[in-house]
């Protein structure tokens, strides 16, 4: 537990690094985040970033961020955050785990910075590669004024059977039924003939009687029939609205009863 | 002939790229000063000899043009989805329930006139022909539809087309009735049989009792 | 080789004609049924051979475009073109080598916020697109690049990205590395040996977020 993981160069190295670091001093602003400029200052390290040593590369992060500090520069808070994490890193990597199982080791957050530093590397040098190749409208470049390919368009045509069913029995239903209307009337029982009849009967029926007495008595067919009652009892309400006749109806939906109307004095 | 190679790969290049005709001034402005710009599109002529495309001067500029004897092969046929007017699915539907019909009985049945363009498109569909001439005054053309229609709508014959009673039944045409005494009862036996008797509530908002 | 003459005109005309690179299958349409269009285009390249245009595989499909050897002659027909940022050049090479990738990933990569412009001015270019979302919390749109990416770039597909292949064998285009403790190998075995070799799985575990 007490040897400690770093190999004891980077001691030796700490202190011409922080000089170094006010050497260093450029625009903060020429750097996109703390990692950008880790990643500048570690290449400076001129080593294959695998073998990159963290614990001089923290020391050159917070002895940059110190220099810069001192000219008075502003800096971001993120690249102070930075810096506090990286003084932390380098104390975990300089003493002995506390608690191995814990959390992440000195070594193994300090390999996480190292691989991530390495990504962002591999991919600042993939866009370079990809901007470096022969480009269209570059280096190279397509027909300027291609004819085309002539298109034929041969239509297919949306309508369903649906369409066509719905179309017709729209068209029918704006016309309306063409069979002879004369057909449908003769089942009709029109309020004319009800009243003519009612008037004609209420002579001969001068007490209380039920409406259904009134009604044609020859009519079989049920639609003639309920037609017969609903222009006989419309009948019958025109004649009470005129004072010719009196009706009554004990309940709801009970018998509808008229009669003559008896003068108020009798 | 002494034509550089390279000269004629970059006329090449250059005629290829450009969005429009190049002139010979043009193409002199890219090669060096002591090229003969016709030298290397006579060169570059001779090279496209019997290929598929091939350099051309046009107004007395140069283009590549694909060789005019491909023009087929350049043909590509897409297929687009087209709907019909309502027009002209009314016109089709009554073409179809009245044939063999007039253009005038159309009309007479739609109370409106049908218009050149309906039966264009219809023509068009390819579901409607003429079927012959009616023998009264004028010898109107008559209409009638054809076996691409019955493909098309999936029927096997015209006797497969819903009637009256049958869209009634399925509800496309009203089932109230407008007036009273529409419905006789044949119509009603008609609708229970379609309904194939599965319809016992729809029938009783139709019974008139 | 035993190609139609006629059948390399075709799909040389074709090329040449359509605005948009074609496919194999779009090819094999135009040519009789038992012509292999990967046998004409063979014959079509052969052809084509030190010339000033030729046909190349790009997005897996087959375009004509002018030799880049000619890009000093043709340099006044160069696109203008709006300098990419690094920042721009950085995110797209992310999404390029990570897609599907979120924005959070790109984020988490290069260590700073992408702004919003950053990848308007992608959007912009037609390089990348939106290609679904991720089935995580928060359902993050994930993105890819288009075809006009490997068009733009001259690239068949994306498995001829630059180097693509050792990054892949690196574990490089992974958020974790795939050795732990690749920071310092001595490091890595004084740790183990003061925990008793226990050491790898917390790693595989831990997330450095």
């Amino acid at each position: 537990m007490n040897e400690t993981p770093v190999p004891s160069t980077d001691f030796e190295e700490d202190q011409p690094d922080a000089e170094q670091g006010t050497r260093l001093v450029v625009d903060l602003g020429a750097y996109e985040g703390p990692l950008d400029l880790l990643l500048d200052l570690a290449r400076d390290q001129k080593v294959d970033l695998a073998q990159i040593s963290i614990l001089r590369l923290a020391d050159q992060f917070v002895a940059f961020i110190e220099s810069a500090h001192r000219l008075r520069i502003e800096i971001a808070a993120d690249y102070l955050v930075m810096a506090a994490w990286l003084a932390y890193l380098k104390s975990r990597l300089l003493l002995p785990d506390p608690e191995p199982d814990e959390e992440l080791s000195g070594a193994e957050m300090a390999a996480r910075l190292g691989w991530q530093l390495r990504r962002l590397q591999a991919m600042r040098k993939a866009g370079e590669q990809l901007f470096g190749r022969a480009r269209e409208g570059q280096e190279f470049f397509r027909r300027g004024a291609p004819e085309g390919v002539r298109i034929l368009r041969r239509s297919a045509w949306d309508c369903d059977l649906y369409d066509l069913l719905r179309a017709y029995a729209a068209h029918r239903e704006s016309q309306g039924d063409s069979e002879p209307l004369k057909v449908r009337r003769t089942n009709v029982y029109s309020v004319e003939q009800a009243l003519e009849r009612l008037r004609r009967l209420l002579g001969a029926m001068p007490e209380w009687s039920s409406l259904q007495a009134y009604l044609p008595n020859n009519v079989t067919d049920p639609f003639t029939r309920r037609s017969a009652t609903a222009s006989t009892l419309l009948a019958a309400l025109e004649m009470a609205k005129q004072g010719e006749v009196e009706i009554r109806q004990g309940r709801t939906f009970g018998p509808i009863y008229v009669r003559n109307r008896r003068d108020e004095t009798d | 002939m002494s034509v550089d190679r390279n000269h004629v790969r970059i006329a090449e290049a250059l005629l290829f790229a450009a969005s429009e005709p190049l002139s010979l001034e043009r193409l002199k402005q890219r090669l060096p000063d002591d090229v003969d710009p016709a030298d290397v599109m006579a060169q570059l002529v001779a090279d496209y000899q019997g290929r598929g495309v091939a350099p051309v001067q046009v107004a007395g500029r140069w283009m590549f043009r694909t060789a005019p004897d491909l023009a087929d092969a350049l043909e590509e046929e897409r297929v687009s989805e087209r709907r019909l007017s309502r027009a002209a699915v009314e016109t089709l539907a009554i073409i179809a329930y009245h044939q063999p019909t007039t253009r005038a009985e159309v009309e007479e049945l739609r109370g409106v006139a049908v218009s050149k363009g309906t039966m264009d498109v219809l023509m068009e569909t390819g579901w409607i022909r003429p079927r012959g001439r009616r023998q009264t005054p004028g010898r109107p053309v008559t209409w009638g539809t054809t076996d691409e229609f019955l493909i098309h709508f999936g029927l096997e014959s015209l006797g497969d087309l819903p009637g009256i009673d049958e869209l009634k039944a399925t509800g496309l045409l009203s089932a109230e009735p407008r007036e009273p005494g529409l419905f006789d009862a044949q119509a009603k036996e008609q609708i229970a049989a379609a309904r194939g008797g599965a319809g016992d509530n729809g029938e009783s908002e139709a019974e008139p009792t």
